[in-house]
């Protein structure tokens, strides 16, 4: 009785005092409304012609706000090996996992080149389409999630995943640093690239590589977070 | 249309995340937080930003749900 | 020399580490410690031969795309942190005989990416790199304060993962309403166009920055977390901690506020905010036992302390700020450092270690640096403070001052209770020795303490240059928009 | 009279407003979880509210009525009459970190949970006072 009266109590004083924060938050917001002005967006597509890169996103994601995403791959690497650490991964016993019936371990088989298909797609025609390393990466880590939950003797080479890993990030950087040998700026886009080419798979100079070097390392990161979170061992 | 659309999204977001905060059973609310996320792609479609409703889709609901679930299993359902 | 490297070379190391840690764990430790010297030295390279402030172009250039801004304050803090950085793994190669962190080479590579974050904090000049940067620091720091992985390291970690996540929030919505209001993320162009703007949205976006880098930088009221972190990590981290990581979020803060401002009532609350939240936490301070906690109430004195310094918006409040800033972050590494040799050795974090403890290097270097702390003429800590405080006095904030000395007076209570339980004559003859390495780092630390403490005009010029530069928004702008 | 109403829900005015009352309503139940629930998986859905209502702020305000998706297409062959990109680009950068620091902290609260049976904040209580 006391404690319910206690848990209620609480209940109300939160919502009073979050109701009091958003409200006044809601009487300066409301009052002014943003207006249409002449942002640093719209000059970057007019200028984003010359890279040669169908999706005006994309290219402010990897080429003119190439830098933050260098960071937030670094966000990634550093939150997956982290969960590595924290579940640290050993190789289970598969005695107590439930065996997965024949339909749902052939469906999954048949699934699984499709979506990894898909996800190289969507990675490949990140500069020319919706989509990217980021989006494309993950698929290809539902794909393994896949395989992971059906099948019983499906495991990941940690060595392979490594090896992708460590190829992904470290090109990123040397690209970025050709680009600071060549032309004087961090992550410069070095390779010919111009309007004219818009449209065409081999486009935007350095824009689509950089991509795809993105999708290698977010879907093997990925791959590693998905598989470390479903194989934490339930005995102790 | 699109006014009355987005207006529709927000209220039915507002009362789904309001059910999952005060939803007692754990399983609920995170059936409910996927919920949240699909909503935000219905959004973030109408608002012309394909490239972010796609990777709210594919990372926040996506593999957002796959870890509260492993949440949930290794966490356990007690509240 | 580019200052981009200070960022490449760091990312690029913890990139490759998966694969060089294959080759044995000597090879990560020592290649490390050979990176670090060398953005150490390349750091003291573009110090001597820097004769202007410049910027560096990241794709594209400033206003449109990303650019560093290498100026003599932002030098003052690379230089600072690579340091410190340095210091901290030299120490570790010997901790690391005694009880070493399980899985090192991701050690490693955390130490690595604090480097790089921080100084990407410093140098940016574009207000979403900076978010960006603020997470990855924040993401370094969390793992490693869960590092150990007991039950009390993981409750620390997890604390400070929550509470990071409620600041990026915040930090985000900031940014969104300047991004909405200004259409730029520049920070020159945010701050040309900052004063035009209603003054509620000004305050809401600063109220905004006040939370969310005033929840990392442990400020009063935001700062109910930070002593259960400072306890639950290991005091080797918390070094890092109390020397790199909040100053360089304390930097960035300011160097937003100063840049745009909302108006001049709010550096005075903010003011007042820093002398109570000193007053509180040395207050606090006197009732804990355990030695981190002690240590993590003090700095968050200093920290108070600190937003006094730079709230002042003076060139000799703000140069004051710089000198308390370093005297703390070299004490504290002192401090942080030799305890975490203490607590190997003795496996006691209590109060009671310091009368059990028998080490006279140890002894000597710990109560000089928390007589610097005090402020005791011809130490380090003293110029500050007494910079401070004329500053203070010749405003004529009376009530402020009274307030700062009352706190320096509680604070020395509980100092000379820990000194004076450093000197009871020890029962035990058996004496601990640090090894060579260690003492060689804590006596550079020390000496450094010393050397500002006894020849402070040695530095004051560059002091006084940082300070100018930091104040000067102006030439800020115009180097930034400039370039283009 | 439905097609009044629908005009008027149409201008970029309006809608700016109900973006501003809905994401900020979104906040308020984020804001209210974070303060009153204390089961650690509650919490993280509270935060993923919270990050989810600024996000939606921030792209339906700076979303403009009648501009197209900034990329080229079957009917748009040149860059104009786009929406901002920027935006866009930092709430894809902003959500992949989001969805990181959940997954680490989740990975935390999974070990936390198994060392001591924990599972709520307020029953977090390792360190001393």
């Amino acid at each position: 009785m006391n404690i319910k009266r206690d848990i209620s109590t609480n209940a109300i004083s939160s919502f009073a005092l979050s109701a009091l924060f958003v409200l006044t938050l809601l009487s300066i917001l409301l009052q002014h409304i943003p207006q249409k002005l002449s942002s640093a967006g719209d000059k970057l597509l007019e200028i984003n012609a010359q890279e040669g890169v169908a999706n005006a996103v994309t290219t402010v994601v990897v080429y003119f706000r190439g830098f933050d995403t260098l960071g937030e791959i670094a966000v990634l690497f550093i939150a997956s090996f982290g969960i590595g650490l924290m579940l640290n991964f050993q190789v289970q016993n598969n005695q107590n996992k439930v065996k997965s019936n024949f339909m749902l371990q052939l469906g999954a088989r048949l699934l699984f080149p499709i979506i990894l298909l898909f996800g190289v797609y969507v990675m490949t025609y990140g500069h020319l389409s919706v989509g990217g390393g980021f989006q494309g990466g993950v698929i290809i880590a539902s794909a393994v999630l896949l395989m992971l939950v059906s099948s019983n003797h499906f495991q990941l080479s940690h060595r392979i995943i490594t090896l992708l890993e460590t190829f992904a990030g470290v090109s990123y950087v040397l690209i970025g640093l050709i680009g600071l040998i060549v032309l004087d700026s961090f992550l410069g886009n070095f390779l010919p690239h111009s309007a004219s080419q818009l449209g065409l798979l081999l486009s935007g100079g350095i824009v689509p590589i950089i991509y795809i070097i993105i999708g290698i390392k977010v879907g093997s990161e990925m791959s590693l977070i998905v598989q470390n979170m479903l194989q934490r061992s339930d005995n102790d | 249309m699109i006014g009355v659309i987005i207006l529709g999204t927000l209220m039915a977001l507002i009362v789904i995340a309001f059910v999952a905060v005060i939803e007692p059973k754990l399983p609920d609310a995170i059936i409910l937080s996927m919920g949240i996320g699909l909503g935000a792609v219905v959004l973030f479609v109408l608002f012309q930003a394909p490239d972010v409703a796609l990777t709210e889709a594919v990372i926040g609901t996506g593999i957002g749900s796959l870890i509260y679930l492993m949440a949930l299993k290794h966490l356990g359902e007690r509240q | 020399m580019s200052s981009i490297y200070f960022i490449a070379l760091p990312l690029l190391f913890g990139f490759a580490t998966p694969i060089l840690a294959k080759f044995g764990k000597n090879g990560i430790a020592y290649s490390s410690i050979l990176l670090q010297v060398a953005l150490f030295v390349l750091s003291l390279q573009l110090f001597v031969t820097m004769d202007r402030s410049i910027i560096e172009v990241i794709a594209i250039a400033p206003p449109l795309g990303i650019g560093f801004v290498v100026n003599s304050i932002s030098l003052f803090f690379v230089m600072l942190f690579t340091f410190f950085i340095l210091m901290a793994s030299l120490y570790y190669l010997k901790l690391r005989k005694l009880n070493p962190y399980p899985n090192e080479a991701k050690f490693f590579i955390l130490i690595n990416m604090l480097l790089a974050s921080t100084i990407g904090l410093v140098l940016s000049s574009d207000i979403f790199n900076i978010y960006v940067f603020f997470e990855i620091a924040g993401i370094s720091a969390y793992i490693l304060s869960a590092y150990r992985k007991t039950p009390k390291a993981l409750e620390a970690g997890l604390k400070y993962l929550l509470t990071g996540a409620v600041a990026s929030i915040f930090l985000v919505f900031a940014i969104a309403l300047l991004y909405l209001h200004l259409g730029t993320l520049n920070l020159a162009l945010i701050s040309q166009g900052f004063t035009a703007l209603d003054s509620d949205i000004k305050l809401l976006i600063s109220l905004f920055l006040l939370i969310g880098f005033g929840l990392k930088v442990e400020i009063f009221p935001l700062n109910f977390w930070v002593t259960d972190i400072y306890e639950g990590s290991d005091a080797f981290t918390d070094a890092l901690f109390s020397a790199v990581v909040v100053k360089a979020y304390l930097f960035v803060f300011f160097h937003l506020l100063y840049l745009f401002l909302p108006n001049k009532e709010f550096t005075l609350f903010l003011l007042y905010l820093g002398a109570v939240s000193m007053l509180i936490a040395e207050v606090i301070a006197l009732r804990q036992n355990n030695l981190k906690r002690i240590f993590a109430y003090s700095s968050l004195g200093q920290v108070g302390l600190l937003f006094v310094a730079f709230s002042m918006q003076d060139v000799i409040s703000i140069s004051a700020g710089l000198y308390i800033l370093l005297a703390h972050s070299l004490a504290k590494m002192v401090l942080f450092l030799s305890l975490a040799s203490l607590f190997e050795h003795y496996k006691n974090e209590d109060i009671s270690l310091l009368k059990e403890m028998n080490s006279p290097f140890l002894r000597n270097v710990i109560i000089i640096s928390m007589l610097s702390l005090l402020g005791i003429p011809l130490l380090a800590g003293f110029v500050g403070k007494f910079l401070l405080l004329k500053t203070v006095a010749f405003y004529g904030l009376f009530g402020l001052l009274g307030l700062l000395i009352l706190s320096a007076l509680i604070e020395s209570i509980y100092y000379f209770k820990i000194i004076g339980l450093l000197l009871i004559k020890k029962e035990t003859k058996e004496q601990f020795h640090p090894s060579t390495l260690q003492k060689f780092v804590l006596l550079v630390l020390t000496l450094g303490v010393i050397f500002v403490g006894v020849a402070p005009f040695a530095i004051s010029d560059f002091m006084a240059t940082s300070a100018s530069v930091m104040l000067d928004t102006q030439s800020y702008q115009n180097l930034l928009l400039g370039a283009n | 009279m439905i097609e009044s109403i629908l005009y008027y829900f149409n201008q970029t005015e309006v809608i700016k407003t109900i973006v501003t009352l809905g994401s900020m309503g979104l906040f308020f139940v984020g804001l209210f979880g974070l303060l009153s629930q204390r089961h650690i998986i509650k919490v993280f859905i509270s935060i993923g509210i919270m990050e989810i209502a600024v996000f939606i702020f921030f792209i339906g305000l700076s979303f403009q009525r009648g501009l197209t998706a900034p990329m080229l297409g079957d009917a748009h062959t040149t860059f104009i009459q786009m929406n901002d990109p920027i935006p866009h680009a930092m709430i894809l950068t902003a959500i992949v970190i989001g969805m990181a620091v959940l997954a680490l902290g989740i990975s935390f609260a999974i070990e936390y949970y198994k060392l001591t049976g924990k599972n709520r904040l307020d029953e977090m209580n390792e360190m001393k006072n």
